[in-house]
């Protein structure tokens, strides 16, 4: 559900330092009208550029290549202003448990941005991840509980899954009996920085939520392809635990889509980032004693690059609004997952290639991206997986009628 | 033409319907009726009082055209290039091409073609070689031209030809209202290779037309024709439904209907060269080919492209509406995604039928339906402006890459063209 | 098997006409290096030369218009010079069935001219499709009885499968009970030249051949999409019938794969000759003051398409040498169907785009191509099918190992 | 170098055979047994009489190789820059520098890099801006090179730089031999997206060449390159495999495996770089991705790509020995082909791996090659001349369409180049 106009209005001037002048920045869109995604309200894109305009100085392409060395993978300062001073971590989190009350597009256009930015940090695992699953399928009591300091960002949460392929495969590995967690989850996103573990386990009455201590659990860090994510094992042994909340049927593919759909957000954020920096660079790249944008094999792919994106962005776009409550498909999340991978993964390519061997080089920015869109292509579902679950849900659609 | 009338929408309705009340009839003759909506003022509520108008904003006109709806009354007459021909008119012609052309464009009296590409200039159109020439009071046309939709039955075409030979291409082009009922003039239809012939080829030779039907001044035909061009990508030519009306009982419906067929009829294979996804899913639900996973997945491709490319084009709407965009550019987008969607429809299409993709006609799927898809597909990267141009201007206007080098900007005499042009 | 150099030789002396003179058609391919293709002898090149040469004369675009729009769909005159006076038919036919015992090697060269020309005539089906299955399947009796003259082409035959999609449903339409044929084949090719059907029909010991005359059918003709390959259903009510012979353990697919690589051949053919003319035409049709051949973006695409035309043909005399009796893997001839159909309508979608609105009327002659392309596709088995019996014939090929 | 012996292939054999019996030992140092080599004739029986060869043909100079690897016995120094190095001074040197600069390379005492590609021109070589002076008797060298294998342990380099700016850019370029151990010259490693640094940056800055190190004449740098160039595509390079005789035990072979680590320790990635078909089959089966009908799909596409590569790449070397066909084009469409199917390779790689593509190193599957490969596969389509300029050599002189129009055939100093570049 998109919030109204009044709602959205109060949420910049509360909150946003005077430095990022939200109506300097929406000029500069519209000055570049191509760009610019309809379908938001002007106080979502405003938001949008506030949030832009923060990543834009706190997550320069040097601040990324620091922190993606790190073990921690993130930067508590940053962390702190993006959750205190801007108050990102609560956007989609209702105001009774301490967020803004906003919704899932607003969570979009934040990942949207992220994406493009690379922003490292655990915001994708807890606010995200964690902090839908506990939206979803936690308790009342355990919402208030975990909920405020979530939105507040003095707590970090992490979402353990036992499959980051398909949640068909959910609790499998990640077993509770007689009230005692145990099993392996092989890829955790982001889980050193958390200080809770929201473990997603099967049980005797399916799935449920647990909450754990990071000391509860074996973690083995590994290393991931994308250094800007990190990634660790899990395991638990016989660890006591009480249920959050129990997943009702739909919940957890529900919880799919809603990470699936933000993540497809994202990857157009990363892919929009690498197709302008890329058409910059073809503007003053010389050979031949032409800039190599003149070249109309090179100009009829950017335009097909073009057309991929701008679709991959309608779709995730309505994807947001999906399940924010508007009108839309219910498989508009395989959709947009499947168009967002493929989509950033060619500009990606192209990113590369376009450069030519400078584009190759670890000190030029563009393979931080490329490994990002490597990454996210099986993160969540490939497109293939997409497909496939997008067909299914058609023919449920059609049973039904 | 701004500067509209200060009238509410209601109001607008409720003075239609007492009009309609008045004159409207199922008995009556389709020209008279025709006769009397234009004397009512009621033909072209959106153009100027002066010719048959009202000086209505796009609402406004929407409200009129909704009260003749819910009242079953027939409109003007359909047809695209005529609604071309008269918007161009409007905007480029003089006070006597006025009053002579565009009243029996909206009574349906007149019919009319558009005579702009050739054989040797396709993308290319302003370097187009049909002659004109003045011979006294007359212009003298030689040439060729194609893709003639209603060519066969116009009574007159608007004709861009070559006036001056010593100057870059675009300045020396000319844009004229021929009439296509004279000897000069031989119209052929043009068959397709998918058995359709919905186009003509005309050639001209010592055809001719009159000085006063020169429109705009000599030179400026490029001009001129960007005007009917820019109608054409905006859909001017392209409402083609006939509304409800056409399928409701009466005299006047009847004769309506068989004018409808007439005008429709080069359009009937459109949506087949669209690539009919809204057929896929049935068909491949109805033969079980749902069940070979290859297809699933290529239908998902479809589906979700074809989404993405309806949400898109309603962003692009959007952003032309709240002025953020010029239509040029996104429609580039969508008709580059249609190429792309209709392809991929193609390719389903294929493998849903399996070997029977190789029948046509009443043999074959959906009494040749299907076939019409295949053989109709590769026309949609072509017709109105090639992929290849649309990504040109993609790349151009769009991502502001630069220029393609030029080799026609110096006199058209002495650019490069192709052998058997003059 | 490759036959040796002498057997060759002895070939086009013996029945080629004068005015064929293969030295001279040699050295145009010589002077055109790219367009050679390796892996032949000299005298199976001279070979293909002779019938590209007799096909240029008697197969040019207009014969092909006026033989498709009849319902026999052939020239009687041509077949007549084509088996008498090149003696085509017998190519692979072995001596003593009064053949040339050439093997798929020259049977190859043969389909792949007859594709370039688009040859309207009831050559695939009975020399490629009904010749093999008898070489293959039928007793010795019934060869020395049916071969001879279909060698000579005083006699036409064809090959009613109940399935033109996969060799895996034939049988189950066309069964035979207690001596005698029922059911009904949906598709079968250029039956209205034939004289004689041989039907693979399924029965109590399995698949069999059979021999039946027209009138013992009921033939309905069908509007092929290529009108210059016939199709009709066939219809067969309690005809008595012995068998030519029993198909033994893999000789229906090896069959299979024989159809398969020589419609593969064809479609190069066609492939090659749609490219060639569009490269021609792109050298002298002219759009804003140059050459259309001087675009970069279309310079490129024809780059990748003959990259793409390459490896397709590549693949395809490898499984003609393979099938012939030479090295290579089993499946190359399901590598060669998909490959060669995927070229053949990658180059078709572009020898119309390229041509822009002209290439979409009837009067030009691409659409005959397209068409073509577009009805191989489908025949014999999509390249989706070839490519997942290729992995199964891997699988079977690693379980044995 | 024509006119070759009259030698049989077993006569030669005999002949080795002997010598090493009386020359050869596994105990010998390294160098010791180099100069023995090159002193016996034996060490480049392909070049000339007066430079340690026979003047065999290839034939005659692979039968040596054979004799020598049958026998156990160590060749000269490997290294893919030093093998052009010395072909092209075989070509265009003088007296002195053949007599200077090739029997170390021979033996390996001298290690060599070759300093083509800049930063400012990649695709288009012959726009470099690295600029040679002379002053006196020596050459004074200012610019960057980038790209230049094995440069950090390089003795010399193969250097081409513009002496004369006010010709057309492949006129105005010279040919140098370079001292890579001067303070002017700073070779710094260049890593790349996949964590391998098997590149260097070569910054030179008021460098020194004698004037008697300058190859062939002033301005003919451009022809002399293609010497290199040409040796390069044609594989001269490309010999870094070591020989059975790498395996064997014995002293000389412990300080042979040294110095072919050095030299081939930068193509440790080239594998992965060409996408590991090999991997493909066998991963797939091992996972059990083999159940999943899109992974077959896309498995199979891959297999039969590249059996069709190979398949054609044999045709290609059977028309080049034949004499029917140039090399270039045929190894652009080696070049393409082996792009596409690294692409392929590394989706497969994907499917196959599933989210275990998110990670790298040990923690990944087969101890971080397949994420190797992920990471290594963009390389391909750039290296050694980017798809862009193989499908333009393909499309110009293969398929004869015309050339693109150029903006570069002025005076060098005039045409517009990179803003970093001097």
């Amino acid at each position: 559900m998109i919030r109204t106009r009044n709602h959205v209005r109060e949420y910049p001037a509360a909150v946003v330092p005077a430095m990022y002048n939200v109506r300097l920045f929406l000029g500069e869109y519209l000055e570049n009208g191509w760009k610019m995604d309809v379908g938001f309200t002007e106080d979502q894109l405003q938001f949008r550029d506030v949030v832009s305009r923060f990543l834009t100085d706190k997550s320069p392409p040097a601040a990324v290549r620091t922190l993606m060395e790190t073990a921690e993978g993130y930067d508590p300062e940053v962390w702190q202003q993006l959750s205190q001073e801007v108050g990102l971590l609560g956007t989609h989190i209702p105001e009774q448990y301490g967020g803004f009350g906003f919704g899932l597009v607003e969570l979009g256009l934040i990942a949207q941005e992220m994406g493009r930015h690379l922003y490292c940090g655990p915001f994708f695992s807890s606010a995200v991840m964690a902090a839908n699953a506990i939206l979803l399928m936690a308790d009342e009591v355990h919402k208030q509980a975990l909920l405020p300091s979530l939105a507040a960002g003095t707590s970090i949460a992490c979402l353990v899954l036992d499959s980051l392929a398909s949640p068909e495969e959910l609790g499998e590995q990640l077993q509770v009996q007689d009230g005692h967690l145990s099993g392996q989850a092989e890829l955790v996103v982001d889980v050193q920085a958390a200080d809770t573990l929201i473990v997603l386990a099967g049980g005797q009455d399916g799935l449920a939520l647990f909450a754990v201590t990071p000391d509860q659990a074996e973690v083995t860090p590994l290393q991931s392809m994308d250094a800007t994510r990190k990634l660790a094992r899990v395991a638990f042994t016989r660890v006591p635990v009480q249920a959050l909340g129990q997943a009702e049927p739909g919940q957890v593919e529900l919880l799919w889509d809603q990470m699936a759909t933000m993540l497809a957000h994202e990857m157009i954020g990363g892919a929009e980032h690498l197709f302008e920096s890329t058409i910059d660079y073809m503007k003053i790249r010389v050979q031949f004693g032409r800039t190599i944008g003149s070249f109309q094999a090179l100009k009829h792919r950017c335009a097909d690059l073009m057309l991929e994106l701008e679709l991959a962005k309608a779709m995730t776009h309505a994807a947001g609004r999906f399940l924010a409550g508007g009108e839309g498909d219910v498989y508009s999340p395989n959709m947009a997952k499947a168009l967002a991978s493929e989509a950033y993964l060619s500009v990606a390519k192209q990113a590369i290639q376009l450069r030519g061997g400078i584009g190759f080089t670890w000190e030029e920015d563009t393979h931080l991206w490329f490994k990002r869109a490597k990454s996210s292509e099986v993160f969540l579902g490939t497109a293939g997986w997409h497909r496939e679950r997008m067909i299914q849900r058609l023919e449920e659609e059609n049973a039904h009628v | 033409m701004s500067d509209h009338p200060q009238i509410a929408v209601q109001d607008i309705k409720a003075e239609v319907d007492a009009w309609l009340q008045e004159n409207w009839s199922t008995d009556l003759d389709l020209g008279v009726w025709r006769d009397r909506l234009v004397e009512g003022g009621w033909a072209a509520p959106a153009w100027p009082e002066e010719f048959y108008g009202r000086n209505y904003s796009p609402e406004q006109a929407a409200a009129v055209a909704q009260a003749f709806d819910a009242h079953g009354a027939v409109g003007v007459a359909q047809g695209g290039p005529g609604k071309l021909a008269s918007h161009t008119i409007l905007v480029h012609g003089n006070q006597a091409q006025k009053e002579k052309y565009l009243r029996p464009i909206l009574t349906g009296e007149h019919a009319w073609c558009q005579l702009f590409s050739e054989p040797g200039s396709g993308s290319d159109l302003a370097g187009l070689t049909t002659k004109a020439e003045k011979h006294g009071d007359k212009w003298i046309i030689n040439g060729q031209k194609v893709w003639n939709t209603s060519a066969h039955h116009a009574d007159y075409g608007i004709l861009v030809a070559r006036t001056d030979w010593d100057v870059p291409k675009h300045q020396g082009i000319s844009y004229f209202l021929i009439n296509m009922r004279q000897p000069g003039v031989e119209v052929r239809p043009l068959r397709q290779m998918n058995g359709h012939a919905s186009f003509n080829e005309v050639f001209m030779v010592d055809a001719e037309v009159l000085a006063e039907d020169l429109l705009g001044a000599e030179g400026e035909g490029w001009k001129i024709a960007a005007t009917t061009l820019s109608a054409e990508r905006q859909g001017f030519g392209g409402d083609r439904s006939g509304g409800r009306v056409k399928d409701l009982a009466g005299p006047i419906y009847a004769q309506y209907r068989q004018e409808l067929a007439v005008a429709l009829e080069p359009y009937t294979w459109y949506p087949q060269r669209a690539g009919r996804v809204d057929l896929a899913w049935p068909r491949a639900a109805a033969t079980g080919a749902l069940g070979d996973p290859l297809v699933r997945q290529e239908l998902a491709k479809l589906l979700a492209m074809k989404k993405a490319a309806d949400l898109a084009a309603l962003s692009a709407e959007q952003k032309c509406r709240t002025g953020q965009t010029n239509v040029i550019p996104e429609g580039s987008i969508g008709k580059l995604a249609a190429s792309v969607i209709a392809r991929q429809a193609s390719h389903v299409h294929t493998l849903v039928s399996g070997t029977d993709a190789m029948l046509t006609g009443a043999d074959s799927p959906m009494d040749g339906l299907i076939a019409e898809i295949l053989v109709s597909v590769p026309a949609i990267s072509i017709a109105g402006g090639t992929d290849e141009i649309q990504k040109n201007i993609i790349a151009e206007r769009v991502l502001q890459l630069p220029k393609e080098p030029r080799f026609d900007t110096g006199p058209f005499r002495d650019v490069p063209r192709n052998v058997a042009d003059v």
